[in-house]
């Protein structure tokens, strides 16, 4: 069953806000406190803050699990994948050849004391970025299969 | 600007372990529910305090986050407490 | 389309805010910049269908937010500071006689009625316990009843509010 | 020294809302005591400078764990010792 | 000085109301009443112990420290405006399903919800 219509409008409101905020945290692990892993859990409790003010029923309507499965997948293949691409490249598995290279992510970091600028440190965001989508998928999809398994009948 | 934040932070704390009583004590489960949710209140106001004590800004992101997050929990208490899950 | 647009344009002041005094185009840094209306487009893709479920766009109005910001910090902060002063006048004393009333309301929309409920829940003495779904009735607990209020079938909403008509208020920002 | 005597104060806290995980029957009540216990691990976590360890485990720790601990009680019983019907 | 002096009497006044949310915590007789206590008033004690972090900050900046004091208060007052709204939202949830669980009002004058529900 679903929770009052004040609950349900307040995770409405609440659900954009902590997807961007969860997405400044996961684009902004290099600098702040938080990342890959850290970004996509309060991502993944923003998504079980809208399965819990709604009803099952409602919520196989709105989210589906496969998404979230192909999330999964496509988050581990892109972490892997770009960890391979310098081997392509002729250098050690998980070098990090985008740093200081000038291109996106890949300005060098300037001296002294500075608040951190966002387009430093390489592959990492890149990494972060791909954790994120994983941990966003997975962990909802747990919470979503041990919500599918609950016997509705008696109640 | 020197100001004494650990004091605060000091009474903040004690508050919370006042709170760990209720939550002993508590005849129903709604009772605990409400300590719990008291403690993610003061817990935020701790985090705040002990962000500014350690002249870090960054730190005050995850005060956000325990404002943001943690009433997830009181919510699955109260679906399950209603008969609703 | 335009539930796409609001989000994204929701999400990216939330992203200005949140990354204000990293740079010199304004506060912020041009890639801070380009990376929010990424992230912002992204996150409209994923929830327009949540944050304009209602269908209707009366909130994309700035004329409303800006009243919104003025209830905050006018009316809605003299009736907390009230009612955290009776509160703990009653913490100190223990003179309680609480209840459940019933408060029978007009507003008619999604977010008026959360406001409502929301304002009632953090002032005066009192907490939203249900919600009538299709008449907007609240339940409301109160720490403190008048003597002879306990007979009385409805209240008005506007009743409960000593200092300022927060649901006037509340009516001109959501309706 | 007052840093100390936080720290001191939140251990003896954690402590104690681990006992009271172990010592309920209520599994309910369990649950909200692991939420509080989780709440003082994240703020123990922060004073020893480690914030996004306190970030994880508020996402993790108080909202999802609550959440998964919610359902399982839900699909099992509330009373440890308890037959399953 | 006047950021100062400022500073302290927020930080004492929403210590005061924290502390008086948890002694009705541990006072008040039934759930409802206790949840009036803690709802109102520590989040009442936390916002000012916000406000005091914001005119910390505010005067830091006028004294011209640092550029990071507007990131300060911008970050402490998002972390309490969310903070009351989501306390507002899980104290009633918590409130509904209470008494949908069956544990009524203890000293209580009127019900009006008790026969509405079935």
């Amino acid at each position: 069953m679903k929770m009052s219509k004040i609950v349900q409008t307040g995770a409405h409101i609440l659900y954009p806000f902590v997807l961007i905020f969860g997405l400044y945290i996961v684009l902004h692990g290099h600098l702040t406190p938080g990342g890959g892993f850290q970004g996509g859990a309060v991502i993944a409790t923003g998504v079980v803050l809208v399965i819990v003010a709604n009803s099952y029923e409602a919520i196989t309507g709105m989210l589906q699990k496969v998404v979230f499965k192909a999330q999964e997948s496509l988050g581990l293949l892109l972490f892997i994948g770009a960890a391979a691409i310098a081997i392509t490249l002729g250098l050690p598995f998980f070098y990090n050849f985008l740093a200081n290279s000038g291109s996106v992510f890949g300005l060098s970091v300037p001296f002294g004391p500075n608040h951190g600028y966002l387009n430093t440190a390489g592959l990492i965001p890149i990494m972060n970025i791909a954790v994120g989508i994983e941990v966003w998928g997975g962990l909802t999809v747990i919470i979503l299969s041990m919500l599918s398994g609950l016997n509705r009948k008696e109640a | 600007m020197n100001i004494l934040w650990m004091p605060f932070v000091l009474v903040l704390v004690i508050l919370v372990l006042l709170a760990l009583v209720r939550l002993y004590l508590g005849p129903t489960a709604g009772d605990r529910a409400v300590s719990v949710d008291t403690v993610n209140t003061l817990v935020v106001a701790i985090l705040i305090l002990l962000g500014v004590y350690f002249k870090e800004v960054i730190y005050i992101d995850v005060a956000i986050v325990f404002a943001l997050l943690s009433f997830v929990g009181t919510l699955f208490v109260a679906k399950y407490l209603g008969g609703e899950l | 389309m335009l539930p796409f647009l609001l989000t994204a344009i929701f999400a990216f002041l939330i992203w200005l805010v949140l990354t204000a005094g990293t740079g010199d185009i304004g506060l912020w840094s041009a890639p801070e910049l380009v990376a929010g209306v990424a992230l912002s487009l992204v996150t409209a893709g994923i929830t327009r269908t949540f944050l304009c479920r209602s269908r209707n766009f009366r909130m994309a109005n700035p004329a409303r937010w800006l009243l919104m910001c003025l209830y905050i910090l006018g009316p809605f902060f003299l009736e907390v500071t009230r009612a955290n002063l009776d509160v703990a006048y009653r913490v100190i004393t223990g003179r309680i006689r609480p209840g459940i009333i019933r408060v029978s309301s007009d507003l008619k929309t999604d977010l008026g009625i959360f406001m409502l409920a929301n304002s009632i829940t953090l002032t005066p003495g009192t907490i939203t316990v249900d919600i009538d779904e299709t008449t907007h009735d609240l339940y409301v607990h109160k720490i403190n009843l008048v003597f002879g209020e306990e007979k009385r079938e409805t209240f008005l909403d506007s009743e409960l509010f000593s200092l300022a008509n927060l649901p006037a208020w509340i009516r001109r920002i959501a309706e | 020294m007052i840093e100390m005597i936080v720290q001191v104060l939140v251990l003896f806290g954690l402590v104690g809302a681990a006992l009271m995980v172990f010592f309920f029957r209520d599994l309910l009540a369990a649950t909200l005591a692991a939420g509080f216990f989780s709440f003082l691990v994240a703020l123990e976590f922060y004073i020893l400078q480690a914030p996004d360890v306190a970030i994880s485990q508020a996402a993790i720790g108080a909202g999802l764990t609550t959440a998964i601990f919610i359902i399982a009680i839900r699909a099992t019983t509330r009373y440890e010792g308890e037959e399953s019907q | 000085m006047i950021g100062e002096a400022l500073t302290y009497v927020f930080l004492v006044i929403g210590t005061a109301f924290n502390t008086l949310g948890i002694i009705g915590l541990l006072r008040f007789p039934d759930v409802y009443t206790r949840m009036h206590a803690t709802t109102k008033m520590t989040t009442f004690g936390t916002t000012f112990t916000v406000l005091s972090v914001v005119v910390y900050a505010v005067a830091m900046f006028l004294g011209g420290n640092s550029v990071m004091f507007p990131s300060l208060a911008l970050h402490t007052l998002i972390a309490a405006f969310i903070l009351a709204f989501t306390n507002a939202i899980g104290s009633h949830a918590l409130a509904r399903g209470v008494h949908k669980s069956g544990c009524m009002p203890e000293p209580s004058v009127v019900d009006r919800l008790e026969g509405v529900r079935p």
